[in-house]
């Protein structure tokens, strides 16, 4: 004790005075909200806080405000640009200006904000999680999931208190085709810090009536508050990319689709949207099958009636068919018989002529055959009429030689050239020798005969005898 | 008369297979008068079988289309 | 007579056959009336078949108009 | 006169037999009138043979056509 | 009557597979009045599903309620 | 006279060797008139033979004309 | 005189003979007149022989002629 103290009072005043002489007028600082709350009268009150990156451990702290009057302008500007509710969870860049007052302390007073940040920042974010999403291969889970041509059985993760919820409901319970759906739903919180957690909560439940289900609709209901961060999560969209049934989202964002509508299997921009989706794929369904039906049904009768009129065609065109056939082979036979006379006329007549030719030939060569011995008659009896005259003159001739011959030898014909034969005793002297003087010799000539004495024999010589 | 079994398109098949026949000639006279009541036959076949077809047919089109 | 079972297209064989023989000279005077008779006999055959296959025919048919 | 069992076919056989042999000279003048008159018996025989297939020919053509 | 397990896939798969054989005219007149009925079976057992309540289904979600 | 059986052929064969002979002289005086008898006989002997013939072949075709 | 047996020929080759018998001069002028002589008588003989022959020729021939 007994040392000088001063007032508390007194101790802030100092403070105070240090602080407003170290000029902290209009600093931008980056910072994540860490909470944000506004009071009744519309100023706005923050903790801005800066986490550690590795642990996340805070490592500073610091309150702040807006005050109303420029806080409904920063806001609007804010949500605006970025697409995103100022609050909780946001990293920002804040103009600030440092105040301390002796009774609340020091503050923060945020006369500006910088939307670019943020949004860099939430990008960023975003890059992180799709990437990560993307390495873990879940990205495009739920996407290939087929989606059934009649959603009727849905499960919806929403908030029950939202309007956006009962004006879904009531959307499909009253959908102009009397389809009836069937929807259950599995309430979360679709908004704020918990937001991330009860959805994935929700998922979790919807997974344990999974054979119920057709697919999961994600709503969210909030009227005009756009508190979208939760969308953008890690766990959100990890578990709506591996969800075994297809997640639909109407989410009801204005700008970039959510992480959550990325990897849902079908993303749409409202509960609305969603409601008409559902709604219009059953009807369509029903309309495709009525349709298919009625093709089915006109194609049936316009079978029937192809094969009516080819029955009744085949009916009505194989009866000339038929006569036509007969009528062709009565046809061809008549031709046939045709042939016959005039065949057989023909072979008659060939045969009638073959007959009389070989009549007339007979007649011919009979005819000729007797001509020809008549002929071959006549030439012998030519030849008769001559041989034998001939034969007759011949020997004629020959008899005549044969009787000149004999003349020429008859000795008459010499006596009467001058010869005349000597006899003597009766003997025809032929030689001189056998007569001597004295003998008698009678000489004959041709007409008559001499007697006389021979006075003398005179005897040739031999060469001149000989002829 | 039409078989049990026998199947409208089997009776086509086989109306046409006769007047195939008939019209490339391969068909004797002989058996010309049985074919020709075969066929008609089969046409009556058909034509019944075309009829009830269409009844039924129509009966489930008619239901279904209400 | 026609054999009982000699079908029209044999009968018709038949009379080609011999109009062709008689054409190509291939027939005897001696056969010549013999086959005249068969064909004669064939021709009667062939047409009593044909009109009975077209009664038969045209009776079918009437049925089957009906 | 003709034999009961001669043929058409064979009378002209003889025919044309005596034919060649008068044509070759084959034939003695003391068979010529037989062989003449045995041809004048076969060309009647073929003559009648011919008119009488041709008659029975006609009846049945004739027969045919009714 | 639909199957128990039956669903509309598998419905209008079987609704577009008989179409298909209209199409491709692979249906038989013998087999057209079966095909109709099951159509209209089909189209039926959609209809119902898809605009009655089934009441197992209800079931399931109000014990899931509590 | 001609001999009953001497045929024609026979007789011209003798007319032919007596004329050879008689062309060849080998024929006597002292037969050549008996010899000329014999032909002339055969002469006559044919001609009648030929004369004959032809009558008959005459009267045949004669016939056969009618 | 010719004796009723002679033939013409026999008269020809005695005729011969003695022209031979001539010729050589194996007769003397005794014998050879009487040589002479008888073929004188033998030529009367041969000539008569000839025209006897011709006559009977002729006389054949002309009957043949007719």
């Amino acid at each position: 004790m007994g040392q000088e103290a001063i007032t508390l009072f007194q101790l802030n005043q100092k403070i105070k005075g240090v602080l407003d002489d170290a000029m902290l007028h209009s600093i931008w600082v980056k910072a994540e909200i860490g909470e944000l709350r506004v009071n009744r009268t519309g100023h706005c009150y923050l903790d801005l806080i800066e986490k550690d990156e590795t642990n996340d451990q805070i490592n500073a702290r610091s309150r702040a405000m807006i005050w109303a009057q420029n806080y409904r302008m920063l806001k609007a500007y804010f949500e605006s640009t970025t697409g995103q509710v100022l609050g909780a969870g946001l990293k920002v860049l804040v103009k600030v200006t440092v105040q301390f007052q002796e009774v609340f302390g020091l503050s923060l007073i945020i006369s500006d904000i910088d939307p670019s940040y943020t949004m860099g920042d939430l990008a960023r974010k975003r890059r992180e999680v799709l990437m990560r999403l993307e390495e873990e291969g879940v990205l495009e889970m739920n996407k290939e999931l087929d989606l059934p041509p009649v959603i009727q059985k849905i499960a919806i993760v929403s908030s029950p208190t939202a309007a956006g919820y009962g004006d879904f409901i009531n959307q499909l319970d009253a959908n102009p085709y009397g389809i009836k759906f069937y929807h259950h739903l599995f309430p979360a919180v679709m908004q704020g810090e918990r937001a991330e957690q009860s959805i994935a909560e929700a998922f979790d439940s919807v997974f344990e009536h999974i054979g119920v289900f057709d697919a999961v609709v994600l709503i969210r209901g909030g009227g005009a508050t756009i508190d979208l961060l939760c969308f953008d999560s890690y766990w959100v969209a990890y578990h709506i990319a591996q969800f075994p049934l297809p997640v639909l989202t109407g989410i009801g964002h204005e700008r970039d689709e959510s992480v959550a509508d990325l990897v849902a299997n079908t993303s749409l921009k409202t509960p609305t949207a969603v409601a008409a989706f559902l709604i219009e794929r059953a009807g369509d369904f029903l309309t495709i099958i009525d349709e298919k039906a009625k093709i089915i049904a006109e194609m049936a009768r316009d079978l029937i009636q192809e094969e009516k009129q080819r029955t009744e065609q085949i009916a009505t065109s194989y009866v000339p068919g038929v006569k036509l056939d007969l009528q062709r082979r009565t046809g061809r036979l008549e031709r046939l018989i045709g042939r016959l006379p005039l065949s057989v006329s023909r072979r008659m007549g060939e045969e009638s002529n073959r007959v009389m030719r070989m009549k007339d030939k007979i007649f011919d060569t009979g005819g000729q055959l007797v001509k020809d011995r008549k002929a071959a008659l006549l030439r012998y009896q030519q030849s008769l009429l001559l041989l034998p005259k001939h034969k007759l003159s011949e020997e004629k001739r020959r008899i005549g030689y044969l009787e000149n011959t004999s003349r020429l030898n008859d000795p008459d014909n010499l006596l009467k050239k001058g010869y005349s034969l000597t006899y003597l005793d009766g003997n025809l002297v032929k030689n001189v020798s056998g007569v001597k003087p004295g003998d008698i010799v009678n000489t004959r000539f041709y007409d008559g005969e001499l007697l006389g004495k021979v006075e003398m024999v005179k005897k040739k010589n031999k060469n001149q005898n000989k002829k | 008369m039409a078989q049990k079994k026998q199947t409208y398109n089997q009776a086509i098949a086989e109306i046409e297979e006769i007047l195939e026949k008939m019209e490339n000639e391969e068909l004797d006279v002989d058996e010309l008068s049985d074919k020709v009541k075969r066929v008609s036959e089969l046409v009556r076949f058909c034509r019944n079988k075309l009829k009830n077809t269409e009844e039924e047919v129509e009966k489930v089109l008619k239901e279904m289309e209400e």
